[in-house]
């Protein structure tokens, strides 16, 4: 496994590890039995945009670097903005990932997605 | 940083004494052992040396101690050795569902050729059962291949008592030997084996160099066909440099067993009880008492093991998770399976393996880091105890609908 | 007594400056590459180096490159692995009668496990016909193997003419060219070949180490199944130390491959000219100009060549008779009946291999005393020109009645 | 080929290598096609006592000095006692011979009997 040094500072000093409080969409992803559970929370508020973001991560070094960049990137973005959001998107941010790795940022844009839903089915 | 290596499970430094043995085969005896003028005849008595070593290591007549280039080669070439050469006495082999892949990818292989294979499951503290071994056994039963001691959860099979029952039936009997050489006395007449592979980087000798040990008059086809070395069995110019550090290596390994299994015990113990008595949602993988002297393999709940080596590789602390062989892959661990836990539990493993240059302030340092190690990594993982992982996996598919 | 080393076909000293390319991954960088820490990362790094370093040296993609045990181990895991995963599409596999052991009894063996095997001949100068090989192909041949320059007489093959006529027929081509890196250009783009073999210490690196080339998306069964080393396609840890050693000597077999052949020739060409002007009765085997730079291989009638061989060892020279991995055999080299030879003549063989090390002073020095070897052993002969061999035997069989 | 010293002396140095002058018995065994010829020569006298003997050998270091050895032995000996000459001799006076060079000292003990065989053939 060699990770990038944005991956290992994201894995060492993650952002946004936690649940927040009043978080109005929550995603989760993945299952144990592979290796990786990815748990989003999302505040958006009534201007759809998102304001914070935070995450719990059972998984890999990639797994938590993916969750902690991911989270980062759409602090501020609109709820439409966020949904064009893509798994190759953190993977740049990261610096790129080993091969056998990507799975972890789709998980990390999956996980988005699932919140934003969770967040628009609550709402409706 | 100091660095604290405990992976001695998936290699070892080779002893600066038998860097100095190896040294002098690269560039003066350079011979090849084959040729009959003065270069070559000097390498080729030196390579005796070398075989009795490893011989006496084993408890073995020279002449059965055939080298090869890795104990995944040795594993290989008893197992289609056997079952090629004496297919037509019958294609039924019997192994274990918790061996090495050299052994486990092989009898897969020879399924693929006709063969069939029966694969022994094993309890929860990683044995196998002699009563299922001898049901397992049939007419046309031409190999028992099982393992000496777990790479991974470092459990030791009752070699002795299988040797016993193999042999009544007339039957072949290999056992890959690689992590017990070093570690566990291994004495070929007294076990009853016909065929047992060993290696020398898990004894602190190179990477690339292993041996098989053959019973004289056991019928197996070559591997590797070509010239006339190892009295025709395996073909290849002999790593000579190497087949001596090998030597050197069982020498000092079966001249040092005593007190280097009892130095690995004490810290190995010393190291399971700090981790048991200070993380909590903790197991010890493998055997409490029939397990190698330095293995150490705990399971810990609500995390993933890749995690903690990174963390643990940050503070200067070499692990494992799972084999060092399938980390390349994301599977958990097969023998982690065996042995009944669950998939997303096998994930959360941690191996950490003692050597004999291992000290108590090393583990002591490793305890202390791993109590923090694992707190952190647990406040971020979206379950534990009152999330469990069923919870998780339960939202996940409600999701999906 | 300094010592004139002419058997570098046999094997080659290791350069001193591949023995330091290996020295740190004995003992800092001892590390297993499959680990996920550091110790193993830095090492998996390396191993990339020394195999982009074999890549370049036969213009190979790296991924392209699988390291073996040897060279013997790379042609059995070419040959068998190609015959037992295409065997659906064809069991007919074309070869030559000059090949290397490590060709031949692995082509033997699959003769045993139902495989047909045509083997080409060759004509005085060990070189094949196209049209013979033409001629062999047949609706299911799936593999031809011939060898790039032979070990023995020094023949090199038309190759990149072998490649084309096989490359055309859809047929997988291997080659072994384990005598031919470090001697003449081998580039697998130009010849179009699928496979091929080399080893490490033909050209300055360690023995035990070896490397097959494998074409992307050429169809191959493993031959040492086991761990994910080698992208899941040779298991076994990786024998660090030396692949790195290997990479180092390709490199510089590489980059000074003319300077050093046309130094091998010059003095190659010298020997011949000393032995052949200066002795009577001898022939030179092998093809006058398609030979290996350094290769130079004589038939002294009326003589044995184990005696020519322990009196050159006497007064301080290495050389060969035969097939060094065969002499321990005491059969007449395979080759040189191949190329027509009477057994009896076939016996009075000496090979001299040249190296980057040889000098002018070396042939001189070996061509006077051969003069003198040759004379006295051929005086302790009872056959010569008046004694013909025949008549030798005649007189034998004349006695038994 | 690990040769004894013996072996390597008696084949840099051999003793009674050519043909003597009036040999009476003269035995050859061997072909070149398995690697080795050896014609033994001797003279023996009216009182069947072997006076001289000497070889000519095309053959290996072990053949050589097989031939050097058992001519220097029997030099002196009866015929009867020559007759019982076996290869086992040889080897030992030699200080043994590899496995495989054994055969050469079964050529020279055969070499011996045929070259007396000569010689009761021509004298009857
Ligand atoms: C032509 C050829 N092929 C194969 C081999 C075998 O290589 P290795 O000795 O590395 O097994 C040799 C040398 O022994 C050789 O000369
Ligand atoms: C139990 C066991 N068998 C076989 C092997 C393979 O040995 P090698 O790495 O020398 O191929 C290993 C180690 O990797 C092992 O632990």
């Amino acid at each position: 496994m060699e990770y990038t040094d944005v991956v290992m500072e994201n894995f060492t000093c993650p952002k946004h590890v936690g649940e927040i409080e009043g978080a109005n969409g929550i995603g989760q992803v993945g299952s144990p039995a592979c290796g990786d559970i990815m748990k989003i929370f999302l505040k958006i508020n009534d201007d759809g945009v998102i304001e914070d973001a935070s995450f719990k991560t059972f998984g890999c070094g990639a797994a938590v670097a993916s969750s902690s960049m991911a989270t980062d990137m759409i602090i501020g973005k609109t709820i439409e903005e966020a949904g064009k959001f893509k798994n190759s998107d953190v993977v740049d941010a990261l610096g790129g990932l080993p091969a056998e790795k990507i799975h972890c940022s789709v998980l990390a844009a999956e996980a988005i997605q699932a919140a934003i839903e969770d967040y628009q089915k609550k709402k409706a | 940083m100091k660095r604290i290596y405990l992976d001695h499970a998936a290699t070892t430094p080779v002893d600066p004494t038998v860097v100095e043995t190896m040294l002098p085969f690269f560039t003066e005896n350079f011979g090849n052992p084959s040729s009959v003028y003065t270069e070559g005849r000097t390498v080729k008595k030196s390579l005796e040396v070398a075989r009795l070593q490893i011989a006496k290591a084993i408890n073995a007549d020279p002449r059965e101690i055939y080298f090869t280039g890795s104990g995944s080669e040795a594993d290989n070439w008893a197992i289609k050795g056997i079952a090629m050469k004496n297919q037509a006495k019958g294609k039924h082999i019997i192994t274990t569902t918790i061996e090495h892949h050299a052994v486990l990818h092989t009898c897969e292989y020879l399924e693929k050729q006709g063969f069939e294979v029966t694969y022994l499951p094993v309890d929860e503290f990683g044995l196998i059962s002699l009563d299922d071994l001898k049901n397992a056994i049939r007419k046309d039963t031409i190999l028992v291949t099982i393992m000496f001691a777990n790479n991974e959860i470092g459990t030791i099979e009752p070699i002795k008592e299988i040797g016993e029952i193999v042999k009544e039936k007339g039957i072949i009997f290999h056992t890959d030997a690689v992590q017990a050489l070093g570690n566990v006395p291994v004495d070929v007449k007294d076990l009853n084996v016909d065929l047992l592979s060993i290696s020398g980087h898990k004894i602190y000798g190179p990477k690339g160099i292993g041996a098989l040990f053959i019973r004289k008059g056991v019928p197996i086809d070559n591997l590797i066909h070509g010239g006339a070395q190892e009295r025709k069995k395996r073909a290849g110019t002999e790593n000579t440099a190497e087949i001596m550090a090998f030597g050197k290596a069982a020498e000092l390994a079966s001249e040092n067993l005593e007190k280097n299994a009892a130095h690995m015990k004490e810290l190995r113990d010393l190291l399971i009880k700090g981790v048991m008595e200070n993380i909590p949602q903790v197991r010890l993988n493998g055997h409490p008492e029939k397990r190698l002297p330095g293995n150490a393999n705990f399971c810990f709940d609500y995390i993933e093991g890749e995690s903690i080596l990174l963390s643990l590789d940050i503070i200067g602390i070499a692990g494992s998770s799972g084999s060092a062989c399938t980390s390349g892959s994301l599977d958990p661990s097969h023998v982690l399976l065996a042995i009944g836990l669950p998939a997303g539990v096998a994930h959360g493993s941690l191996r950490l393996t003692i050597g004999n240059h291992t000290t108590v302030e090393d583990i002591n340092y490793v305890v202390e880091n791993l109590i923090q190690i694992i707190d952190r990594l647990r406040k971020m993982s979206p379950i534990n105890a009152e999330c469990p992982i069923d919870d998780a996996v339960f939202e996940k598919a409600s999701h999906h609908h």
